[in-house]
């Protein structure tokens, strides 16, 4: 039997809360990692994933404590270690890679400075020899021009680049583990797929075990050999991939393995005037044009989505239908109204119509208001409502998205990801609007939790009749809720129709790139869909690659 | 423009006197030991004017150096001295303060010059005559004297020199007390006639006045040449003023240094504090506060000189409430004088009578009796005004240092006698333009002019400039003139007795104190004359190093 | 197309800056004719009389309306003639430029020691955030702070010229002094200055830092087991700069500017007590000039300033 | 009292500073042993029972003298701080929020106010205002707030781009709303702390300004001008100057103690988040 190289051992960790009182995250978790092993560590938002991660470097984010248990990384006990042995290790014998490369490279230096500075600082490595490193592993990764690559600053390398940069940072001093935190899901499908093949191969030939976070058991069963599951703070289940996935057995296993899709009920489009109409749109952000000749029609009572991959201009599309973004031009009419291109010029009522809704749920609640405050502002701001009646009106909204009423005197920061999105859904149909303009609500969102959010959406549709520009990237969700799908590609739209005709082919590539690139849960479906991609390049396809190559 | 090479470099100066210090300083230890009999003190006093009304209290703080010390030639003196500004110019014209004063005597003379008794003495003068009714004096000028630029010093520079400062467009400080003269002529090569426009006993003081310097005729005002001990060498306005020693000077027994900085210090605590290091040899304007401690100090002696210079507090004599003597004599009866002496003074100066004669002035009534404060008298006085509501005092310490605190215990005196001072503190800046001689009641400051005349006829007859107290009475003018024409000293006495009185009973100034004239030096400089009169502006060419 | 936008950002700022100057000419000139009393009564003080007063207006053009004056000045100013001190008739030019290069002198003195020190010691306090020696650190720097700097002055004055003599109290420097004489001269008024200014650029340092230690490659930089030192130097001190460079240059300007009280304290002969002693006699060319240096002064550094940032950021150093 | 227990050492002891001198500003009148103006002594008598912390320039007690002059310089000081924050928060959100040319016109504004040498301004309101505590309060204020201006600016620059203040956008929100309740609340930390050093540089203008004779009208006191006014002591080796001194230097540090712990728990929250 080949012995583990880390053995965490009942591990427990303590945050402080916003008042200061420490509570649990990480309760008493046990964990061994093989030589060459890949474990996959998954469960929603909040489970003490990045913690239990961090923990394996013997590291506590500021104001956690790792206060029992033991944490043996190759013998050496981490727990309570002196910061200096912890230094030796970290980043030589074990390495982090961070959920966002963009925040987690220092903008200040080139790729290389940083990607060699551990092997060099304390890994032994001269600088010539990480450097010749780094540049195999830049190739390795399929990382463009690895001669030149590493003289570039972070913010001249795009989202998918700087995640496999940060890989190769994690690899260059050959540690024995690397855990990876997310490394994908700030990317989107066409690029996430790229980076997690990269990943994948790159783990195989060095040879290293890893430690793979994630809360997308479909992306985790592409590369992991073995699954432990989490769930606030405890381990649920753990067992070999396959098991998982084919023979869970905790409860919670099971709603993760068939997170079984909503399915919206087809509605018969209706011919009366669009609820909200776009006609020949061009915009642009001072000279960079964003938006070309966009036309697209919402019906009442629909929902019309609108998919590309990041930068294709989604949400541009969604600040100029709100008026944030003056088009250069074109036209926007709201149930056969045009409305002025300004914010400015549009009147109270017209604003209310049309509401927002977006994707980063904790930035878009202001963090010193209370929920109340919250959901109450529109209330008393289109409507008069105050004291009693606009509190009554409040619990009543919180009912609607499924919120207890306890909520109503909590802050922000108090919430979960999820109920952040229902407070902002909640907070959208207090102004009782005919369009709703959804941008990613539910990108941020673990599986679970956004079925919950898209169920909730789809039922408020179907009582009040609401029409929703939903925009997206993952097509998993489109094909639960659309009634239409408007496919865009850098500022123009592709493809556009009823969703049955857009979703079943011939599509056009870049259709077929996004529909190829959503992961599916079932072993081996990425080397699949690689070698198929290959395949059909050596019979002479045209076949769109991510903007990421 | 300053000549480097020729300037002498202070920084390595102080840095010398720094390092022997501590034997300068144990030496001056011994000075003391050896005369500090107090003895010794008196007798080197008994030289200066002030002996005469100096009580023996202020004998210990009589410097050592004042005993006879045999003057030595040579040493670069250096003066700290205050009211300097980089607006300065040499034009004795524009003369207004400390520094400029110093340093016009240092490159220039007048015709007369004030003894320590405050009597006029031949200086580019030899001598001088009035006629009979003193309308008309003649002034017969010293052979021999040249200037900078070797010219020989002749009549037509005296009249070139005098006109600068009187007649149409004069720009001088002077013109006040210069009207006077009708007319001036050069009546020989060294004789100059003054033709006055009505008797004048007293145009000798006048002539010693700092703003008239003697320069050649036709000469560039900006850039004087004189007849002094010294010759300016570089002028840098607000900053410093070297000079060097003029190699033939006529005077005798003066000019001892070979050269003369001037520094601008006008931060009390950087001229003290400089004196103690040793950066300056002497300096000005003292404050009382610190004399004592400044004495304690090795090293250091202080010049204690009475003065004509009093502090005082104009009350508008045309306005409301002041026209009202009633009220004036309360607010005379309610100043403790003693306890303003004493605590801003700290006893260097002598309490006032109500009247700006000093008690050295020939002229000084001595018999009218010494106000004193008295509560019962200012309450009396204030009911019967019948004034209502709280006085207001416009105080700044640009009128005199330490005259916010001087108001600041006046109020203190008044309230005990029942009588409310409103302190307004008014910007230092712009006060003399701004709220002396506008506001009803403010703070005032006189230097003292060398005459009892001079000093009533500039701020009490009617028609003067600066009749702070716009005090306007045609009996005191008129006895004024009679005074001035007067030669029989008998009846002028008693003229300027009754002049006094009137002031001292109905006036619009409370004058409770006459202040010293307080300089600091080392112990290793000696030779100021102690003048009561226009008091230590001749140090430059009067200190020597002992 | 590199360093295109910092060309049109320098030209743009440097426009709104003689924009500004022209309009703080206007204000200044406004503010000299508001004050109570004019040059002539200034000269005489106490012994102006109506006539002499009378006399010194006409011959100094005085009595001619403000706007008047103004123009003259102002075009006088364009032609590079900065005209003739009404007080004393010294050309101004010359009167100022001995003065001004002093007071750079000292600034620069004061500066060249300050910052480094400040910084430094930021650093450090952010080091060692929270520990006694960042208290250490930031209790003796209020300190220094809250005392007045006239008082701040005397004392070093009297500890270390009266008591110890190791330093001359008078900070008198002229032409022709060889460079370390002069740096003896101004010893004392430099450590005044720079107890006056490092406080507040310690601080500033020591926040920005902290600041930015809270993102998240800082924590990648502690995974990647680097040291405090490291960390704190190489990865957060480059993100931490532009704020720096802000106060770093806040404070410049008040070396150069706002040193009025030392250099009375120290008679040094500087800028400010040139105008403040030209403000006193109102002599308005002189206030006029040392306004507009003053102005001009803080307008270039702080254009400096913006650039400088501009340039601490690798996002505008290197674009896409 | 939870978060009172739970406080740093060194934030207990700002309070305590801060809590006494709010004492003394409070009761101070009826604390000193002696009146505000009142000459009981000698001038510049060493300590001694009768006069705890000497005498000054004039013989009054230092300690009754502090005592009063609390009131007056804590509360000017604060007033002005306050009014200086008031105004140029204010004046940087809005640049801030609305940007484009008011932005442009403000900041100029601002520029131009700093850049006009202190002393030439001080010395304008001197003439065209009556010396009064109000005119004095103005001033710093007026001064201060063009400081204030730019770091607010800065700050709600970063605020005012965040999706919550969209929404309130979005929803048609007018300026004070998005300034007052979206922006300002979010912005206060750094703001706190610029308030601890401005706090204590008002007290340092009071006394330059008492210089000038705009100031506290004698005979009240104020901490900074009881220094100028003994300030030649020093050249003498007399620590009476020291005393004003060391209280504004106390209470600096003590204001500033608290001021740093109310960060450091912001900017955890911050990290947290
Ligand atoms: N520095 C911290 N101090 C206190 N509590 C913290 C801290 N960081 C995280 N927590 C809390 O610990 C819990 C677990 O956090 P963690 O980041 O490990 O979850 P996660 O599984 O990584 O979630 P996600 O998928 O969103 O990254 C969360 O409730 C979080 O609020
Ligand atoms: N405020 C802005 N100023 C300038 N350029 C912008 C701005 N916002 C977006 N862009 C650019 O406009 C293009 C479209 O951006 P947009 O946010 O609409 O894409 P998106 O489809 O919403 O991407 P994502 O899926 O990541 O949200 C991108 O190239 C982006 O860099
Ligand atoms: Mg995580
Ligand atoms: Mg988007």
């Amino acid at each position: 039997m080949t012995t583990n190289l880390l053995e965490i051992d009942d591990l427990h960790i303590t945050g402080q809360g916003e008042s200061g009182e420490p509570f649990e995250i990480v309760k008493g978790i046990s964990l061994r990692l093989k030589r060459g092993e890949v474990l996959g560590l998954i469960g929603e938002s909040g489970a003490g994933k990045s913690t239990l991660g961090l923990a394996s470097l013997g590291y506590a984010r500021h104001g956690c404590r790792l206060v029992h248990g033991s944490i043996r990384l190759g013998g050496k006990e981490l727990l309570g270690a002196p910061p200096g042995l912890l230094r030796t290790i970290r980043g030589v014998n074990v390495a982090y890679v961070a959920q966002s490369a963009a925040a987690a490279f220092n903008p200040a230096h080139r790729l290389e400075d940083q990607i060699v500075e551990a092997a060099v600082q304390h890994g032994g490595y001269s600088i010539a020899e990480a450097r010749a490193e780094a540049r195999r592993l830049y190739a390795k990764l399929r990382l463009p021009a690895p001669e030149r690559f590493g003289q570039r600053y972070p913010h001249q390398v795009s989202g998918g680049q700087l995640q496999r940069a940060m890989t190769v940072m994690a690899m260059v001093p050959k540690p024995d583990i690397i855990v990876f935190d997310e490394p994908t899901t700030a990317l989107d499908v066409t690029t996430q797929i790229e980076v997690l093949a990269a990943i994948k191969d790159a783990i195989r030939c060095e040879g290293m075990a890893a430690l793979y976070i994630t809360h997308d058991l479909a992306l985790v069963a592409q590369i992991a050999d073995r699954i432990m599951v989490l769930k606030d703070g405890k381990l649920v289940e753990e067992g070999p991939t396959a098991q998982i996935l084919h023979a869970p057995r905790a409860a919670y296993t099971k709603a993760l393995v068939n997170v079984h899709r909503v399915g919206g009920v087809m509605k018969p489009p209706s011919g009366k005037i669009p609820s909200l109409e776009v006609r020949g749109i061009d915009a642009a952000y001072g000279l960079l044009r964003v938006l070309h000749d966009v036309t697209l029609r919402l019906d009442h009572g629909r929902t019309v989505a609108i998919v590309g991959e990041s930068g294709s201009g989604k949400s541009t599309l969604a600040r100029v239908v709100t008026g944030l973004l003056p088009p250069l031009k074109g036209e926007i009419w709201l149930a056969g109204e045009r409305l002025p291109g300004a914010l400015a010029q549009r009147s109270k009522d017209q604003l209310r119509r049309i509401q927002l809704v977006y994707q980063m749920p904790d930035v878009a609640l202001n963090p010193r208001q209370t929920i109340e405050e919250i959901i109450g502002r529109p209330l008393t701001f289109y409507f008069g409502h105050r004291g009693a009646e606009r509190r009554r009106r409040v619990l009543r909204l919180l009912e609607e998205v499924e919120l207890p009423a306890g909520f109503a005197g909590r802050y922000p920061a108090e919430l979960s990801g999820g109920q952040k999105q229902r407070v902002c859904i909640a907070r959208a149909l207090a102004a009782e609007p005919e369009v709703m303009i959804c941008d990613e609500v539910t990108s941020a969102l673990d599986a679970q939790v956004a079925d919950g959010v898209l169920r909730l959406l789809l039922r408020l549709q179907a009582e009040t009749g609401l029409s929703y520009l939903f925009i997206t990237h993952d097509l998993a969700t489109v094909k639960a809720i659309a009634d239409d799908i408007v496919v865009m590609y850098q500022g123009k739209i592709v493809q556009q129709g009823r969703k049955e005709e857009v979703l079943t082919p011939p599509h056009h590539p870049y259709t077929d790139l996004l529909l190829s690139s959503v992961p599916e849960m079932e072993l081996g479906w990425l080397d699949r869909t690689l070698a198929e991609r290959e395949a059909r390049k050596a019979r002479g396809e045209r076949v769109m690659e991510s903007a990421d190559r | 423009a300053p000549k480097p090479h020729s300037t002498i470099d202070p920084s390595r100066a102080v840095r010398q006197t720094a390092t022997t210090q501590q034997k300068r300083d144990q030496q001056g230890v011994r000075d003391m030991r050896q005369q500090g009999g107090p003895s010794a003190d008196r007798r080197g006093f008994v030289q200066g004017a002030g002996a005469l009304l100096l009580g023996a209290g202020l004998a210990g703080s009589m410097p050592g150096s004042l005993r006879a010390a045999t003057p030595k030639k040579g040493g670069h003196l250096k003066l700290g001295i205050d009211s300097a500004g980089a607006t300065d110019s040499l034009d004795p014209a524009t003369y207004t303060a400390w520094y400029m004063q110093i340093v016009g005597f240092q490159w220039g003379n007048c015709l007369v010059e004030l003894d320590e008794k405050v009597r006029p003495v031949p200086e580019l003068a030899e001598s001088w005559e009035p006629n009979a009714d003193a309308t008309r004096w003649v002034f017969k000028l010293r052979k021999g004297v040249t200037f900078h630029n070797g010219k020989e010093l002749t009549a037509a520079d005296v009249v070139y020199s005098i006109n600068h400062h009187r007649g149409e467009g004069s720009k001088s400080g002077a013109t006040g007390y210069l009207t006077v003269i009708k007319d001036v002529k050069a009546t020989g090569p060294n004789e100059v006639t003054f033709v006055l426009d009505s008797s004048y006993a007293d145009l000798p003081y006048v002539l010693a006045d700092y703003h008239l310097l003697i320069v050649p005729e036709g000469a560039d005002w900006t850039k004087p040449v004189g007849t002094g001990g010294y010759i300016v060498e570089t002028f840098e306005p607000g900053v410093r003023t070297l000079a060097k020693r003029n190699p033939n000077y006529w005077k005798e027994g003066r000019a001892w240094a070979d050269s003369i900085e001037t520094l601008a210090l006008n931060d009390l605590t950087a001229r003290t504090s400089a004196l103690q290091t040793g950066s300056v040899h002497f300096i000005n304007r003292l404050d009382p506060k610190t004399v004592g401690l400044l004495e304690r100090a090795p090293g250091m002696q202080v010049y204690n000189m009475p003065s004509a210079g009093h502090y005082c507090f104009p009350m508008r004599c045309d306005t409301d409430p002041f026209t009202n003597n009633d009220l004036r004599l309360a607010l005379k009866y309610g100043i403790d004088r003693e306890d303003v002496v004493k605590k801003i003074l700290r006893g260097y100066g002598q309490v006032g009578n109500d009247h700006p004669v000093p008690s050295f002035d020939p002229f000084h009534a001595a018999d009218i009796p010494q106000r004193a404060y008295d509560p019962d008298k200012a309450k009396f006085h204030f009911k019967k005004a019948g004034v209502s509501g709280p006085i207001r005092l416009s105080v700044s310490d640009a009128a005199f240092t330490g005259a916010v605190d001087a108001a600041t215990l006046y109020k203190e005196h008044l309230a005990k006698c029942g009588i409310t001072l409103d302190l307004v503190r008014e910007p230092a800046d712009g006060y003399w333009s701004n709220v002396w001689m506008v506001k009803p009641f403010c703070a005032s400051y006189w230097g003292g002019r060398p005459t009892a005349d001079l000093m009533l006829s500039v701020a009490y007859k009617s028609d003067a400039a600066w009749n702070e107290s716009f005090w306007k009475r045609p009996k005191f003018d008129q006895l004024l003139l009679q005074a001035r024409g007067e030669l029989d000293t008998a009846k002028r006495k008693q003229m300027y007795h009754d002049l006094q009185m009137m002031v001292h009973e109905d006036g619009g100034e409370v004058i409770p104190m006459f202040n010293n004239m307080l300089f600091g030096a080392r112990k290793d400089v000696a030779g100021l004359v102690q003048t009561p009169v226009l008091a230590g502006l001749r140090c430059g060419e009067q200190l020597y190093f002992t | 197309m590199r360093a295109h936008p910092l060309l049109k950002l320098v030209a743009q700022r440097l426009a709104l800056g003689l924009g500004t100057l022209l309009v703080v000419s206007v204000l200044i000139f406004i503010g000299t004719q508001l004050l109570p009393g004019d040059l002539a009564q200034a000269i005489l003080g106490q012994s102006a009389t109506p006539e002499a007063v009378a006399n010194i207006r006409a011959e100094l053009g005085l009595d001619r309306p403000a706007h008047i004056r103004y123009l003259d000045w102002l075009f006088g100013f364009l032609r590079g003639d900065f005209g003739m001190s009404l007080a004393n008739k010294q050309p101004i030019a010359e009167m100022i430029a001995g003065r001004l290069t002093n007071t750079l002198f000292l600034a620069g003195v004061a500066a060249f020691v300050a910052v480094p020190v400040a910084v430094s010691l930021g650093i450090l306090a952010a080091r060692f955030r929270e520990t006694w020696i960042d208290k250490t650190i930031s209790i003796v720097t209020l300190a220094a702070i809250s005392m007045p700097e006239f008082f701040i002055g005397y004392l070093l004055i009297y500890i270390f010229a009266v008591k110890l003599l190791v330093a001359p109290s008078l900070a008198s420097i002229y032409p022709g002094m060889a460079l370390p004489e002069k740096l003896g001269a101004v010893a004392l008024p430099v450590a005044t200055l720079s107890l006056v200014v490092i406080a507040h650029m310690m601080r500033m340092t020591r926040a920005a830092i902290v600041n930015v230690m809270a993102s998240p490659y800082i924590e990648m930089a502690e995974l990647k087991g680097l040291s405090r030192w490291r960390i704190t130097v190489r990865h957060a001190l480059p993100n931490a700069l532009s704020p720096i460079i802000n106060v770093v240059v806040l404070n410049l300007a008040y070396l150069v500017v706002g040193v009025v009280v030392v250099e009375v304290v120290f008679v040094y002969p500087g800028m400010g007590q040139l105008m403040v002693d030209h403000v006193a006699k109102r002599d308005v060319p002189v206030v006029q000039t040392c306004g507009m240096i003053f102005a001009a002064t803080y307008i270039l550094l702080n254009m400096t300033a913006d650039i400088l940032s501009i340039l601490a950021n690798p996002r505008l150093r290197h674009p896409k | 009292m939870k978060t009172f227990a739970r406080m740093p050492l060194s934030a207990k002891a700002g309070l305590l500073i801060v809590l006494v001198f709010a004492f003394a500003a409070i009761f101070g009148p009826w604390l000193a042993p002696h009146g505000e103006a009142e000459i009981v002594g000698d001038v510049w008598e060493p300590f001694s029972t009768t006069f705890p912390l000497g005498t000054d320039s004039l013989g009054r007690d230092i300690l009754s003298r502090m005592l009063w002059a609390a009131r007056n310089t804590i509360g000017v000081a604060l007033a002005a701080t306050l009014l200086s924050f008031a105004l140029g928060m204010t004046l940087g959100y809005v640049a801030a929020v609305v940007g484009g040319w008011v932005d442009l016109v403000l900041s100029r504004l601002i520029d131009t106010i700093m850049a006009i040498p202190t002393l030439i301004f001080a010395l304008v309101v001197l003439a065209v205002l009556p010396p009064s505590l109000l005119t004095l309060i103005l001033v710093i204020a007026v001064l201060d707030s063009t400081r204030v201006f730019r770091l607010s600016r800065a700050v709600a620059m970063d605020v005012a781009v965040m999706d919550y203040v969209e929404v309130a956008r979005l929803r048609g929100e007018r300026l004070p709303w998005i300034i007052f309740r979206e922006v300002l609340p979010n912005t206060l930390p750094p703001l706190i702390a610029e308030f601890g050093l401005r706090f204590c540089f008002a007290f340092l203008f009071l006394s330059s300004l008492s210089f000038l004779g705009l100031g506290i009208q004698p005979p009240a006191a104020d901490w900074g001008g009881m220094v100028r006014d003994n300030a030649n002591a020093i050249s003498f080796g007399l620590i009476v100057p020291l005393i004003p001194a060391a209280a504004i230097a106390i209470l600096t540090i003590g204001v500033n103690l608290v001021v740093d712990w109310q960060l450091e728990r912001s900017s955890t929250v911050r990290r947290r988040a």
